[in-house]
Order: C-alpha cells, then structure tokens, then sequence
C-alpha cells in the first residue's frame, strides 16, 4: 500500500500500462503537457509525442481517430477533458465505437478507452460541471466505469486498458487531489464488480463517485442514531453488479441510491427500478433517490452548494427510509 | 499533378470486369427489392462505378478501405465476395456481418473493407485513425476513405483535413463529388463548387478528375496511393461523377429533371472505358460483352447463393454486443 | 374529425402554424424537398426558401443556427432527419439551448422545436433505429414528446412551437404512414399531460410511442383472458404526468411500462422508479419493464423482429405482473 | 481591403478608455481570486484589450455580441455595466445573470450581449443565427462573435464558415489569435498559420491585423461592419495578439518562455494606443493617465459593489430552468 491522489493513481496507471504495453497510446487536448489536472503529466517525457499525442480541440474527430486506431490494433486512452464535451463525440462513440463489433458481426473489435471527468463543485458553471454517465451506459456496446477512489480510478482504467471493447471512465473533478491508500503496484479492477464499502444491517445506500465517500461520512452520523447502513458502490453502472445491490437490499430491505448527477432519468433510476423488479418483496420502503435537482448546474457558491447533493441529503433519505 | 502511368490492356479488362460486377449486382440488387427480397434502406452507386474499380485496382488485401451509405461497390472492388455481399444486404447468416449490418454497414476484414458507415462524414475520422496506426507502425498500408461531396460539409470531414494535414496521414481521401446529397444540389448546400479546394488550404494533394473516367482516376490516384505506401500523404482525389438512380432505392427522384440524367447517361463509365478500350485497340465489344456476361453470371450465383441461405438465428441477437 | 397520417398531420400542423405565425420557420436538412418522410412537403411552396431552409449536412451548427434564430425571437423547427444523428447536435442542443435561460438568469429564451425520429422495425440497421430519448429527458431545460398518435403528433407539435422554452419532438417512423383520427382543425395538445388511452381496473400498462398501439392490442387479447389493462401514454416523458401515471397504479396495484428503447437506462427505468416511490404500499406486484434488450439494432428481419418488442411481450409481462 | 477610416482623437480616447477599464478590471479579478473572494474557473484577457474596445467602437447597443471563455473585456466594451459584471464574476445576486453564470456565461441582452459560452467554437453557430435572423427582418443589426485560434479547428466553426458564406449573413467573425489554446501553442494544432485563410476558402471577406494596434483592429473592421449594416457579410477579421497571463488564473504557464512573453509586453496594446495618440499630438501622458485612473475608480467601484452585493437566494436555484 502507498499513498496516492487519484489524479496521481491515474497518470501512474497510465504509466504502468504504457510501460508494459507498446500498444497503448494517450491523445487528447494538451495531453502532452499533461492537461489541466495533470493526469498525463510526464509521459510525453517516457513514452514521446507519438504515444501521447496532442490534439486540436475537435473531439469529434479526436473521438474518431482514436477508434481507427483501436480498429488497427493499438489501445488508445482518448481524453475528453470535461464530459460536457463529450457531447461533440458521441456520434462517434455511439454509432461506431459502440456498435463497430455488433454491425460487423464480430469481425472488428474496438479496444477503446475514454477517460474523462465529470462532476460540481468548483464554480465552474453549468457547461463544465455535468455528470452525463447514465447516457453512457443507455448505450449497447460502451462500459461505463465511474470510479470512487484513487485504488479504482487506477484499477478500472487498467482493466479498461486490457479490455478489447470500448470502456468510458468518468472521473469526478472534486476528487483529484484527495490523498487515498491505493495498492502497491497498481492492480486492475474487474469490470462489473460493485464493492461493499462499508457492511451494514438496516439501510443499503449505493452511491457512485464522490457520493460514496458522502454516504460513508452519512453512514457515520447514523451509526450514533443507532442505524446501520451498509454502503455500496457498484464502480461500474455498465454492466451493472446487481447481485451485490439486490443481494444486499434482500437482507436490509430498504434501499437508498445516491449520485451527484440530476435525479431525473438519472443512473439511480435504473438502480431502483432494478431494486423492486428483483426485491420487492424485501422491500419495507420505497427505493429512495438521491440526485441533484432538475436543474442546470449554477456557478455561484451558495447556489451551487444548494444544489449538490452530500452526506446532509443522504442521512435525509436513510431516515426517511427507516421511518417506514 | 497527375503523372504518367503505364496504361494496359490488362487493367482497362479489370477495371471493366470490376465495373461490371458492380453494376450487374447493384442492378439485382434493385431487382430483387422490387421483388421484395430485399427490405431496408439501400443506396444504389450506379454511375459511379469507375471510381470504386480504379481506386482499388491499387490496392491488396493489406490495403485498408473505409466507405459510407452507397458502399456496395467499394465493398465489391476491394474483393468482398459478391455472395456474401448479397447475403448481407439480404440479411442471412451466410452474409459477410451474419446479417447484423446490412446494406450500410459491409465489413470485410479479410480483404480490408473496415467497413461503411451510415453516418455521413463519420468514416473519415476512422480511416486517419488506421491510417496513423499504419504511419506508427511503418506497415507501408495504405487507408482509403470514400464518401459523398455532401459529406464535405460535415464538421468530423472538416476536421479530419486539418488532422490529415496536421498529423501527415497515408490516407487516401476519396470524393465522389455526384453533385446531390439526397435531393438537394450542391450549391444548395454551399459555394465552394470543389470539394478538393477545401482540402488545398491544408496543404493537402489535390486532384479533381472526371470521376467517370475509371483510367483518369486510376492515373489520378496513382501518385496519392503511392507516397502513402510510403508513409506519406494525405491526398485528397475529387472526382466528378453522379448516381444514375435515386437517392435510396423508393426515391421517386422529383427533384432533377430528365436532361440531366441524359447527359450523364451518355457519360455512363462503363461505356467510357469499353469506348476506350476499342478507339486504342486493346479489346472490342465482343470482350466487353464476355466480361458482362460472366459479371452478370457471378451476380446470378450470388443472388441464388443468399436467397438459399438460412435466416440468422435469433440467438446470434445478443453475440458481439461487447 | 378527420382522417390522416401522423406525417400527413405533422405536415399540417407545421402548414397551421407558419400561417398563424410569421416567427416560425423549418430548417433542416432536405426539408425544401419534404425531407424523406414528406414532413415538410409543400411548405416551401407557400412560405418560401427564407422560412424553409434547407441545410447542409452540418447537424451540429444547424442546431446552433437555430438556437440563434431562437434567441432572436423566431421560431425555429429544426428537423434531425434521424435521432441517430442528434448525437451530432447534443453540445448545441444540451449544452446550449437547454442552459441558455438558466446561466443567463432568465434574460435569454430559446424557443427551439427540435423534431426528430426513432425506431427501428424497418431494417435500417443500428445506425437509424435508436431510440435516444431518455438522453434528453435527462437535461434539465429541455422538454421531450413522444407522439403515439397523429393527433398527438401535431398537437404536441403545436404546443412546442407556442412554447418559450426549448422541446424535443421524437416521432416514430414505423408510424409514419398509419391512418387515425385527427381533430379538425388540429388542436394543441399541452405538454405534460398523459392520456389514458384504455381504463381498465387490473394493471396499468404505461407506453410510449410505438408502444400504446401495442399495448391497446395486447389489453384486447388480455381482456380474452379476464385481465382488465389500463393503458396510459405519458406523451410528453419530461415534464412526465407522475400523478396520472401514480394515480392509476395506486388503483390497479400493478405496473408494466413498456417502451421500443433500450430497457437498461430507458425511460422506463424512471418510471418505475417513480411508480414505486410513490406508490410501493399499493404495489401487489414489482413494476415490470419492457424495452429492447441490450444490444444494437440488427439490420436482417429475424433479428430485427427478435430485437423489437411489441404486443407480446407486454402482454407477457402483464401476465406475469397478475401471478404475483 | 482596409479603407481610410478618419481617426480622430476621440476615438482614441474612447478606445483608451475602454481599454484601460478592461485592463483594471482583470487587474481586480485577478487580485480577488488571489484573496478567495472569486473563485471558479476565470480566464482573462490582459494584453487583448485591443480588440474588444476597437470592435465594440463601432457597435451600439441593438448590435449584437458573443463571446467565448475569454469575455471580460467583450462584455465591457458591448456597454455592460462593471459592477454588475464584477458581481455576476463574484457569483452574487446583483450579478448580470443573477450568479448563475458566472465568468465564462456573462449575459447583457440589454446592451446586445447575447452571451459568452465555455464551449469552444459553440458561439459561432449561436451568432450565425442571430444574423440570420436579423437579415431576415432586415434590421440593420450587427453580429459580432470573438472566439479564438483554438476555436478555428472545433468543426462548429468549419461548418460556420460555410453556412455564412452560403446564406450571406450579416456576420463578423472575430477572431483573437493568441498563438495558444490552452498549454499548446498553434503550430501543434494545424498547419494553416492564419485563421483567415480557413475562411478565404469560402470566399468570405477577411483580413488580418495586429490585434494589439486598436486603431488598426478599429480601421479594419469598419468595411466589415459597415456591410453587416447593411445586411451584407460575412467577414473574419483577424486579430493577432497575445495574453499576458496564463490560460486560467491559476495556470502555472509552464508551456511559453519569459523572451516570448516580454517580446509581447512591448507590444501591450495600451502603451501602442498611447504612444500613438502622443506621436499624433491627440493627448499625451497627463491624459491617459487621467484615464487610467478614472476607469480604475470605476473597477474599484465595481469591485466595492459586488462584495458588497448579497448572494443569490437559494430558492433562485429552481427558477429559469423553464
Ligand atoms: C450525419 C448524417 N446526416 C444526415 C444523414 C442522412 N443522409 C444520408 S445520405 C445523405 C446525403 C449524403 O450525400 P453525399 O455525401 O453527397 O453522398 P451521396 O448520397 O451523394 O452518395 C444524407 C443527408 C446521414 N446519413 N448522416
Ligand atoms: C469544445 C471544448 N473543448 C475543450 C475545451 C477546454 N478549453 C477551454 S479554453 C481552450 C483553449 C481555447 O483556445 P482558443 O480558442 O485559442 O482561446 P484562448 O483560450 O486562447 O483565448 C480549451 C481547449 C472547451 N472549453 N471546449
Ligand atoms: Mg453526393
Ligand atoms: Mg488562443
């Protein structure tokens, strides 16, 4: 075990699988000079401009090249520095990476990784604060990873790296620079697991991304109100690990789901109606959501701050939960 | 720009047989959706055959090629086998995707055809994509992209010239400029009358040829196909030509008059190389006819070939998703 | 009352509407030339090139160019040929005209209509068959309809153009050409109202699209089998009717929600999550969902019908709502 | 293509001031942040004054403006008020757009600011509808959009270009081209030096100008505008300039050396402008420091406005989404 930011996990992950495999290559808007949260800082320095290759801002076309390369072989790691913007890419992503594999039958294969981030918090304002994930994983054909901790931020990414399919990893801004555990060397994270952050008896919380530390801080305060929540955070939405959330709800019967994105048709949606279709007898309240507003995200502090969801709305929910 | 290349008697047989193998097929092709064989939305490229034949007559199985929605040629030319081309437009499991593409959607690894994409303008990010893993590698491949002059207004086109240029791909951009895009003219859509011009701020090779002339475009391309086996490019090859059917096989085409499609009649490139090939005495038209004969024989076995295989199995609905 | 395609009343309602009111204008691709489906057949005829544009191939700055036309105080209708090809739009679309009121505190409105279409079902392939329109349901400032009827079709239709606010129309191709009932003259059809298209005392079926026609069949059949099937078309999923769709559940005690889309992060998944939310002590049986199974559209007939659901497996999943 | 403009020494002025309000109020910006009272992700524009005050000289306020991430001084120069802009920057309730916005989304519809947007190239579409519509109406309205180089590869300005050039709008394309997008300077981006030649191509009238010469940014845009007037366009006028500081407030700017940035403070658009109005006798130093130091009693104002300003209600949050 070593100490770590996320931020650092993820340029060592890059590292690491760079080092190991001559295959991968990074791209992106000012990757070389190791973007704005210096997720690919010094690896022009190891790897060249080849392998961490500038490019224009043309996601689009960025998007596009970098599944050509993933077509030929090689296994890019394309960046999208805000998810806000994955909106110029997501032809792309969508209609070729996702269903390259599907159309041809089988014959072409995509082994693409998407790395961006997400996330408020920062008076950024609304075109640089979305958290667009439950888009993705509506998507046949894309993984969807969105890491809560620097051990999994490095590990998803390095499965991602290893899978021949298209994988998307939404990293949350908020978070780069928290100092976490993470092991030592970085080991890779299966797609598709969810992990128990935190055993509990009477309320399953599932949370994603900056809300499971929220709901671990929750899970704290109800503890000394005498309940006891068990906190799970399914790491990746696409594919899903709904053994562990229902297996878990089955025990606790009650269920609260938390994310920073907007509540509405968000990925705590398809948690809850997956929750009742496999638990409802289980069920001694309703699946409760946790979710940002049906709102844009506002730039201003006591706005923005009025509209993220955290440990405070968590709390909320599990009482409210419990009172059935 | 355009040099001298050495003009046989045996390219303009190949050319023409590969022609022909288009147009034979694409005309079973609409036969067989009058007669209900076929369903789906399916784009005809007869008419523009002799771009599809010239441009892979330089090119092997090694060779990479991308097209879009009217890419049956293409398909064709850079070797698919017209059976299971048919196979897949006909949706059967003996068809080159197991059905699961379609007309819009022909892969081909084995011969290189990476494949058409319905999305106007978005095969062309991919193809600098393989055509830079080429570049990375020093594989001595070249990438080929064809799509339509209405995809050069498309902003991944736009911006795939300035990575083309930027990056300095071996990739062969290919232009069948057919002056619509669906059934709107091009100067509906913008002033720039030549697609090539866009590529020219760049910095990029140019060429506009007379699409219909199969032995221009295939002298046209000859130096843009050869400095990207060297590694070098990216080149852009315009060529002027226009689909005789409409926009989609049901277009009832209302939107162009008969006059035009007249004139371009009598600039059919099938008759232009068999015009060719008689004036400088390589073959006449009891060759010509032999070569259409036996194109209309190998269409015949593929049309049979897919209407005898078996229909996917509906367990294959949920293979290859990821 | 009279008779006309859902095309055929779109068709009118944008005739009614550029006649009542010089602001609204038509742009989109091929639209001088009706476009594919003949949604703008004729309008050019009577009002002219400047208020039918026709488009180049540039999806991303025709949304752009019409949400600038919108801030200027016309009307645009801007017409995505396919919702395939909105992926190409969705930085204009979510990231500007669905923001613009909001980071402008109020001072800036879009009265955007942006009509597209979905659905698979006529071997197209999986490149013009999505059906994307939970993606927008899930940006706060956008409105998104979802027609089932002709009458629908263009009042819905109507409803967005007299709206100040951006709205998204998604039609369906499958249902272009089927002849129904429409009012004369075509009348506004409010956006956030659902309509029960079938009372019924045992299940409520909540459909959309493709899927009421579906659903009305397979409550015909069930009523065979002494299953009484409440039908509800939400018509418009955002804002989503929640208190007739909760309603109708608290009485029947069984949901089954029943979309062409993509069952995993669908519409549906909303809903559900909703329905159990609200109405959990009511509910005798889990919500049930139906939608497309997760892959792409495959283009040849056999899989194509095997992708698509449709009156079977709703009645299916009625008859395993009543087993509960 | 520049016509004589008469330069008077009100101009100058005018020009000055504006520059120097722009310039003392990045100044304040930059100082808050350093003191925690803004936060966010802001970007200044210290050494482009030049184009803002030169472009928005010619405006009034039914003339129509958009800008980028990089909006203070375009906001300013369109007539916004200071203090409003400083709160809205500062996120309070007297800020323009009630703190929602913030930095990169200033909104002043009352004075024609329609608006700076945080995507790159997403502004330009949003302009070309603007004079779109006003070409229909007939209006006489001008639209203006800044963006910069980075921009000039995103494909919503590739495709903008066309669309301009197609429909003839009434539209002046601005670009300020620093060099850089954010760490990388141009030359990584594309091979095509000058922005202006993207739009040449279209045959869209354009030129290009040392944007730190505000006379010469104001003589070459007056042809430009003077069409848009009159419903004619479009145009790019280009503006090559330079920011002093780095990309964000905040940024280390590790990426240019000391030389480059000192080449470029020699040319720091105010010393130019007041250089020039000396050597032409139109004032000299006494003046422009008058200037100077009224337009920083009018930052301080707006600086004491804003932090003295309330913060937005929280019950704002829900209004305005629709
Ligand atoms: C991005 C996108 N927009 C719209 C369409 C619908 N569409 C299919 S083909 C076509 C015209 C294409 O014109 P062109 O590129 O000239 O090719 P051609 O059909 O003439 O061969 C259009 C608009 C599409 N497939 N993709
Ligand atoms: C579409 C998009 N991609 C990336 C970014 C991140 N970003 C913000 S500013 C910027 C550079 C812009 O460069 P330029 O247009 O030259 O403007 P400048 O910052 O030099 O004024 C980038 C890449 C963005 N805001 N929008
Ligand atoms: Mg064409
Ligand atoms: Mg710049």
């Amino acid at each position: 075990m070593s100490e770590m930011t996320p931020i650092r996990a993820i340029n060592q992950a890059l590292h690491d699988e760079m080092t190991r495999d001559g295959d991968v290559v990074v791209i992106g808007e000012d990757v070389a000079e190791g973007g704005p949260y210096g997720a690919t800082r010094g690896l022009v320095d190891d790897f060249g401009r080849d392998r961490v290759r500038d490019t224009p801002i043309s996601e689009g076309t960025v998007m596009g090249v970098a599944i050509g390369l993933a077509l030929a072989g090689l296994r890019p790691v394309v960046e999208i520095m805000f998810i806000d913007f994955i909106t110029l890419a997501l032809d792309q992503l969508a209609n070729q990476a996702a269903k390259a594999r599907y159309m041809s039958g089988g014959q072409l294969r995509v082994p693409l990784v998407v790395r961006t981030q997400g996330g408020a918090g920062v008076r950024s304002g609304a075109q640089h604060s979305q958290s667009l994930e439950a888009w993705l994983a509506h998507v046949p054909g894309l993984a969807v990873a969105i890491p809560a901790t620097a051990a999994d931020a490095a590990g998803l990414l390095i499965a991602a790296i290893r899978t021949d399919d298209p994988v998307v990893l939404v990293e949350n801004k908020a978070m780069y620079y928290r100092r976490e555990e993470v092991p030592d060397p970085l080991a890779p994270v299966p797609l598709g697991t969810a992990a128990v952050r935190r055993s509990g008896r009477d309320v399953t919380v599932v949370a994603t991304s900056r809300l499971v530390a929220e709901s671990l801080a929750a899970a704290d305060a109800l503890a000394g109100e005498g309940i006891d929540v068990e906190v799970i955070d399914p790491r990746t939405i696409q594919p899903l690990d709904e053994e562990t959330i229902v297996s878990s709800v089955a025990r606790t019967g009650r269920c609260v789901i938390a994310h920073e994105a907007v509540r509405a048709f968000g990925v705590g949606a398809e948690i809850a109606a997956v929750v009742q279709e496999r638990a409802l007898d289980r069920l001694q309240a309703p699946v409760l959501r946790v979710g940002a507003p049906f709102a844009p995200v506002p730039t201003s502090a006591p706005l923005e701050d009025a509209y993220l969801v955290g440990r405070e709305q968590v709390a909320a929910a599990v009482r409210e939960a419990m009172r059935w | 720009m355009a040099r001298h290349v050495e003009v046989s008697s045996d390219l303009a047989r190949r050319l023409l047989a590969t022609m022909w193998l288009c147009r034979a097929f694409e005309e079973k092709v609409s036969e067989l959706i009058a007669n209900n064989e076929i369903s789906g939305l399916v784009h005809l490229a007869m008419g523009q055959e002799g771009t599809a034949a010239a441009i892979a007559a330089h090119l092997d199985d090694r060779d990479l090629m991308f097209s879009g929605h009217r890419a049956h040629g293409h398909a064709l030319a850079k070797g698919a086998d017209p059976s299971r081309v048919m196979a897949e437009i006909a949706g059967r499991a003996t068809g080159l995707c197991r059905g699961k593409g379609g007309s819009m959607h022909l892969v081909d690894v084995a011969h290189g055809f990476l494949g058409a994409t319905g999305v106007v303008g978005g095969n062309v990010p991919n193809a600098l994509g393989v055509a830079l893993a080429q570049k990375q590698r020093r594989t001595g491949r070249v990438t080929v992209v064809f799509f339509g002059d209405g995809a050069a207004q498309a902003g991944h086109f736009l911006e795939s010239l300035n990575l083309a240029s930027l990056w300095e791909l071996p990739v062969v951009l290919v232009c069948e400029n057919n002056g619509y895009a669906e059934f709107t003219p091009r100067s509906a859509h913008t002033r720039v009358e030549r697609v090539a011009t866009l590529a020219t701020t760049y910095g990029i090779a140019t060429e506009t040829v007379e699409g219909n002339d199969a032995l221009a475009v295939h002298r046209a391309a000859a130096p843009f196909i050869a400095a990207a086996r060297e590694g070098k490019g990216p080149a852009l090859l315009e060529c002027l030509t226009y689909r005789m059917r409409g926009h989609y096989e049901g277009d009832a085409v209302k939107y162009r008059d008969a006059a035009e499609l007249d004139v371009w009649k009598a600039k059919d490139p099938l008759r232009i190389l068999e015009r060719q090939a008689a004036e400088a005495g390589w073959f006449g038209d009891a060759d010509a006819r032999a070569i259409e004969r036996s194109a209309r024989a190998r269409v015949d076995e593929a049309a049979a070939y897919a209407l005898a295989s078996p229909w996917p199995d509906a367990a294959w609905l949920m293979e290859d998703v990821r």
